[in-house]
C-alpha cells in the first residue's frame, strides 16, 4: 500500500504578487495537482539540494485546475522570499500531495473560517464541496488585520456566502472573524477553520459550545513532511502515555478534528 | 557487466555501501514512494528504547545555515511495538533492516539486544551512544571511552547479530572511543551523531527548539564528520561508516576515499527523498565510467 | 541621547561589545578603508608566537557549505617583529588592541605575556589554547581542563593586563575547561575557537587543504558556538565573549541574550570587511529603538 | 596611508556569453573603475553576506571604460554559475581593487602571453601600455586549447601585434603559446604572463634563457583578497625563514617578477 506521493519538478505558470507580501503560484505539475485532495499539502523546495534554504518548505494547495495547482503564500522568511523571486517558466521542485486533508461532513451547511493566509487552503475545499454536495450551503467566514491582507475574495464570492471581518474595520466587520461566527445559528453546521493558532482555538472553542463539527488545519515546523523525522509533533489534547502523547501534523494532519488538539 | 557494490560490515553482507540514517528514514514505509527500499545497502530505523518515549515538546527542529538543529528526544514506541507492527511492515519491504537502540543504562542496551536477537528481519544492531547514562550523572555513554566499551560488550554478550556502535562527535578524541569499543569487540563503527547546537529567536529572547539544545546535522557539519572518519579509519581495523551531511555522490565518494567502507545518509532524505536509490545508481554509474573497484576507493587518500 | 555601549571585561573596559576575531581582521590595518578600528571595542589582532613561523603550505584555505576550513598553520613574525612593525601602526589606528598569543610550551605563553606586559598599546591578552602542546605529545592545551589552567597560571603570573582564554569547541565538556580557567584567573573566556574538520577533492583523492585537516569557521558552526557560550555561561562568573558565524545584528543579539557579554566576529569580515563598524551603528540603533540597556539583554534568554 | 579600496555595490550592465563556459560581464562600479590599475582584481559577492557561496571570489579587471568595469570570466564552479545567472540591472557586490598589478616596463617592445582566461588581466595592461608608451611596440600571445577558448581577440587585435596558437591546431599555431614566446627574437623584451601555472613556468624560464624580464600573475585560494587571513600564501623561491618563506597573493601579488617565485 504505497501512497501516491511524487517528488516532481513542476514549472512555474504565474507568480503573482497580491499584496505587499503575498503572493499566488501557479505551477504545471500534473501528478501532484491529479491527486490534491483539499487541505492536503506539498513540501516547495526553495533551492538545490543542500543549499541555502535547506529544508523544503509546506504550503497547502490552494487550488488546482486540472494538471495546474496554485499555491497562495505570505512572505515571512528566506524561504518564500526566494519563491516570490521565481518567475514564469522557472522549474520548482514539490513534495506531494501530503498530509490528511479535510472530511466533507455529511450536512446540509458548511462553514469556512479562515484567518489571514490561513484562507489558502480553504478555497479547494468549497470546490470539492460544491462538487460532491451540490446543494448543500456553503458560508465563507474571511478575517485578516485589515482590507489589504483579505485575499482571494472574488474567488470565495463564486462559491457561497461569503462575510468579511478586518481587525481595522477597513472592510466588512470591524473585529474577529469569531465574531462572524457567532453570529450563525444554524444546528447542523460543520465547521472547518485555518488560521492563527489563537483564532482557530476561539473557533473550536464556539463550536464545542455549539455542538457543531469543527475541523482545524495546524502549522508546524516540519523537516520531511511524510511522517519521518518526527519533527512536527503537537501535543493531543488529554493526557496519553509515551509516542502516543503527541499527533504528527505532515502525517496525522494537517487537518485534525479540533477535539483531537484542544479538549 | 555489473559492477560489484557489495560489502562486508562485520558478519554484514550488504548489498552495496549506500545506507539511511537512523530518525532520518522512519520505518522504511515511510519512503516507499520514492524509494525500493530492497535496493539499498540497509536502512537503519529510528532509535528503540525498551519502553516507549514521547519525545520532546515543540519545536523540535529550526533551520540553520547549511544545517538544522533537531531535538525530537528519541521518541519512539518501544521496542514491543516496534516488533509487533514495524517488523512485519520491515519484511514487507524486504530491506536489510538494521535496528538503532538507546537506552539509560547499560542493563536497557543489553535487554535491547536479547530482545532483537532472535528477529531474523535484523540484519544488524547500530547502538547509539551519544545518549546520557542516567546512573552516571548523565554523561554521554559515547564521551567516555570505558563507557563505551561497557555499553559495547553489554551489546554484544546478548547478541549474535553484527553490532556496529554509533560514535559522538562531542568529545576531544574521537579514535580513543572508537578504539575502545573496538577493543570491546564492536563489529563496526559508525559517525557522526549530530553536534550539539542551538538557536534562540531574538524577538521572544527564547530558544528556537522547546528543549533548548538539539542536534545539528546536515552539510555544515560535512567537514567534521569527514576529518573524524578519516581520524577513525587510520586507527581502527573494523569497518567504519560514514555520516553527516552527505547529499550528493561526490559527497559519498568524500567519505569513501577518507577511509569508510559503508556510508549513511541522513537530513538529504528530507529534501529528496528517493535520493538514498539515486546514490546507488550514481555509485554504480561512477565505478562503471572509471573502471574502478569500490575496494580500491576506499581509504584511497593521497596524503 | 547616546545609548552606552560600553562593557567591561575584567580589568578592561571597552567602547561597545563588538570585537574582531583573531586571524580574521589581520593587525586592524588591512580594514582601514572599509572601518574606524577606533570605533570598535577592541581588534583582536592574528595570533603571536614567540619566534616567526612560516605557516603551513599552500592550499590554506578551502570553502564548505556555509563556512571555510583553514590551515593557515599560525604564521606569523613572531613577537618582536610584532613590537617594531606593528605596534606603531597600531598606535596610530588608536583602536582598543587585544594580542592573541600561542605557543608550543607553558614557557612560551609566560615569555609571550612577560614580554608584552610593559606595552601601553596592548589593551589585554588573550591566550588561544587550543595549539598542541609539543611536550605532551601534541595534545591540545585547551583540551585537557589541567593543561588550561596552568596555561592561565603562567600568563597571569607574568602579566597585568587582562587575560581572556579563548576556548576551543573541540572537546566534550567545555564548561569543565572554563571552569578551570577561571579558577586559575582568567579574567574573560571568549570560545569558540574552529571545528577541526577537512575537505577532500575526489578527482585527485587529495585532501583539499595541503595540511590535510583545519578550522571550520563561518555560519556552519553558529549553532554549535552559540551552545556552548549558553553553557559556559551558566557557569562562570567571568564574562564570556561569543565567538562563531556570526554576520548580522541578529547573530549578536543571540550571543548575548545567550550570555556573552561581548563579541568577535570572524569570517564575516572576509565577506563585508566593514561589517564590525556596521554592528557598533546597529546595536546602537537596536538598543534605541526598544529602549533598552545592554547588560538587559545580556544572559535574557528565556527558558 | 588608507589604501583606496571600496566595497562597492555595482550595476550589471551587461553579462555576454561568449562561449559555453565564458562570460563577460559589465558592470558600472564608478569607485573601483575609476581607481583600477593593470593586474589588479576584485572580489566578488556571488550572494547575500553568510548565503552560500560564503566567500567572495577573486576575478582580475579585464577592462574599464569610464565608471564601468569588465570582468571575463570562466565558469567553473558555484560561485562563476551564480555569476553568469545574473542579468541586466542586477546589483553586484565588489571589493576592489585589490593587489599589486603590472609595473609597465621602460623598454620599447612588451610582450603579453595570455593561456586560456588568463588573457583577462592583460587586455587593461595593454591599454595602459599604448596609452603610457605610445610608441613602444606591443606583441599579444594568445594562447588556448581550442578556437572557441579564444577571447577577446578582436579586442588584442586592435591593440598591437596579435599571434594565435591553440593545443588542437583548429586555429593559429598548432601548439602551446610558449612555442609562439620562443619564436621572438628582441633583446629588450618585457613579458608579462597569466595563465596555468605550467604555462607561466615555461614562460619564466624562456625568459630566464632570454635575459627578458617576466611579470607573472598568479592565482590562489582567496579568502579576504585584503591581506588579513594569510589563505593565499604561495611559497618564494629560494630559502626564506619564518613568516618570509610565503608570500601572499593578493596583497603582495596577484603579479609578481618570475623569479621571486620560480628561482
Ligand atoms: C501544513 C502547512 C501548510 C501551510 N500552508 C501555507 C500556505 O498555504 N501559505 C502560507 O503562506 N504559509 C503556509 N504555511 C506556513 C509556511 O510553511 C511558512 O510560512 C514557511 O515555511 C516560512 O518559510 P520561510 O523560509 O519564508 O520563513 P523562515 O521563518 O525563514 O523559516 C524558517 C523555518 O521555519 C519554518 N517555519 C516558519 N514559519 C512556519 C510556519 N508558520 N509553519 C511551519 N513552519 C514554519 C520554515 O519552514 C523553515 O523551516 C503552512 C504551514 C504548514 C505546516
Ligand atoms: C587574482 C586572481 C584573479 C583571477 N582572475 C580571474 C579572471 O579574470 N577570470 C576567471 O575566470 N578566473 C579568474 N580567477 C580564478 C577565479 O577566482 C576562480 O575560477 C573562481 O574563484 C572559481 O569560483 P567558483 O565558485 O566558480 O569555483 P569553485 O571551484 O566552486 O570554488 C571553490 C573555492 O575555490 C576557489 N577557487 C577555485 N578555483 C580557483 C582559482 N583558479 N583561483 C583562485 N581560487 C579558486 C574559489 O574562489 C572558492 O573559494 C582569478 C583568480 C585570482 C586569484
Ligand atoms: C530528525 C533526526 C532524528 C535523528 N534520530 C536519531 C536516532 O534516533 N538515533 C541516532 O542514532 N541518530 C539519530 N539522528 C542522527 C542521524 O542518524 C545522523 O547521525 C546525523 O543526522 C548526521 O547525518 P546527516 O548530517 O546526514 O543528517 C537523527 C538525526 C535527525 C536529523
Ligand atoms: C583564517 C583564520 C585564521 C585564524 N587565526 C586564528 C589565530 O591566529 N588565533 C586564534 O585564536 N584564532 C584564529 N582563528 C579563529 C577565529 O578567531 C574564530 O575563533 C573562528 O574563526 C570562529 O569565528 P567565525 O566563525 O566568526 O570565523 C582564525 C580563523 C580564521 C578563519
Ligand atoms: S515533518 Fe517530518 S514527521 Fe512531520
Ligand atoms: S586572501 Fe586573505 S591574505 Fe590573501
Amino acid at each position: 500500500m504505497v501512497a501516491l506521493q511524487y517528488v516532481e519538478t513542476g514549472c512555474i505558470q504565474q507568480n503573482n504578487q497580491l499584496n505587499p507580501d503575498s503572493f499566488e503560484m501557479q505551477i504545471y505539475a500534473p501528478q501532484i495537482a491529479q491527486r490534491a485532495e483539499p487541505g492536503q499539502f506539498v513540501m516547495v523546495s526553495c533551492s538545490e539540494v543542500g543549499r541555502s534554504p535547506l529544508l523544503r518548505r509546506p504550503l497547502s494547495i490552494h487550488d488546482v485546475h486540472g494538471d495546474t495547482l496554485t499555491l497562495l503564500y505570505r512572505v515571512v522568511g528566506e524561504g518564500t522570499a526566494v519563491m516570490a523571486a521565481m518567475g514564469t517558466g522557472d522549474p520548482i521542485s514539490l513534495l506531494g500531495p501530503l498530509g490528511q486533508g479535510f472530511t466533507i461532513a455529511e450536512t446540509d451547511h458548511h462553514c469556512l473560517v479562515g484567518g489571514g493566509i490561513g484562507i489558502a487552503p480553504l478555497l479547494l475545499l468549497a470546490r470539492k464541496i460544491a462538487w460532491t454536495q451540490p446543494k448543500a450551503g456553503i458560508t465563507i467566514l474571511a478575517g485578516a488585520r485589515n482590507r489589504q491582507e483579505l485575499l482571494a475574495l472574488e474567488k470565495f464570492a463564486a462559491m457561497g456566502t461569503l462575510h468579511i471581518s478586518t481587525d481595522d474595520g477597513s472592510e466588512g466587520q470591524h473585529g474577529f472573524v469569531t465574531q462572524l461566527l457567532g453570529n450563525m445559528h444554524d444546528t447542523a453546521l460543520a465547521v472547518y477553520t485555518c488560521g492563527p493558532t489563537p483564532m482557530m482555538q476561539g473557533v473550536a472553542k464556539l463550536c464545542r459550545e455549539h455542538g457543531w463539527g469543527c475541523q482545524v488545519s495546524l502549522e508546524s515546523h516540519m523537516a520531511c513532511g511524510i511522517g519521518a523525522c518526527l519533527g512536527c509533533a503537537v501535543a493531543r489534547s488529554g493526557i496519553h502515555a509515551g509516542a502516543d502523547k503527541y499527533v504528527h501534523v505532515c502525517k496525522d494532519g494537517p487537518v485534525f478534528n479540533a477535539e483531537v488538539i484542544w479538549a | 557487466m555489473g559492477v560489484d557494490l557489495a560489502v562486508q560490515i562485520g558478519g554484514l553482507s550488504l548489498k552495496n555501501p549506500i545506507m539511511t540514517a537512523s530518525g532520518t528514514f522512519g520505518y522504511g514505509e515511510e519512503f516507499s514512494p520514492f524509494v525500493n527500499c530492497a535496493d539499498l545497502g540497509a536502512i537503519v530505523v529510528k532509535g528503540i528504547s525498551l519502553l516507549p518515549r514521547p519525545g520532546n515538546p515543540p519545536p523540535r527542529i529550526v533551520e540553520t545555515q547549511g544545517g538544522m538543529l533537531n531535538a525530537i528526544g528519541l521518541q519512539n514506541g518501544g521496542v514491543e511495538r516496534f516488533i509487533q507492527v514495524k517488523i512485519p511492515m520491515l519484511r514487507e519491504l524486504k530491506a536489510a533492516v538494521i535496528v538503532n537502540i538507546l537506552g539509560d543504562s547499560i542493563d536497557d542496551y543489553a535487554a535491547l539486544a536479547r530482545r532483537l536477537d532472535p528477529l531474523p528481519e535484523v540484519h544488524g544492531i547500530e547502538v547509539n551512544i551519544s545518549c546520557p547514562n542516567v546512573k552516571k550523572g548523565g554523561v554521554a555513554f559515547g564521551t567516555v571511552p570505558e563507557m563505551a566499551a561497557r555499553v559495547t560488550r553489554a551489546v554484544k554478550d546478548n547478541t549474535s547479530k553484527p553490532v556496529i556502535i554509533k560514535l559522538s562527535p562531542n568529545v576531544n578524541d574521537i579514535t580513543a572511543i572508537a578504539l575502545a569499543v573496538e577493543e570491546a569487540g564492536a563489529d563496526a563503527v559508525s559517525l557522526i551523531n549530530t553536534l550539539i547546537g542551538m538557536a534562540i529567536d531574538v524577538q521572544s529572547r527564547r530558544p528556537k527548539l522547546a528543549n533548548i539544545i538539539g542536534g545539528l546535522s546536515g552539510p555544515a557539519i560535512k567537514p567534521v564528520a569527514l576529518r573524524m572518519v578519516y581520524q577513525v579509519a587510520q586507527v581502527v581495523g573494523i569497518p567504519v561508516i560514514g555520516i553527516g551531511g552527505i547529499n550528493s555522490l561526490n559527497d559519498v565518494l568524500e567519505f569513501l576515499i577518507a577511509g569508510a567502507t559503508a556510508v549513511q545518509i541522513g537530513t538529504a532524505n528530507f529534501i529528496n527523498p528517493g535520493l538514498s536509490g539515486e546514490l546507488v545508481q550514481g555509485l554504480e554509474g561512477y565505478l562503471r565510467e572509471n573502471d574502478c573497484k569500490l575496494a580500491d576507493l576506499v581509504g584511497s587518500l593521497q596524503t
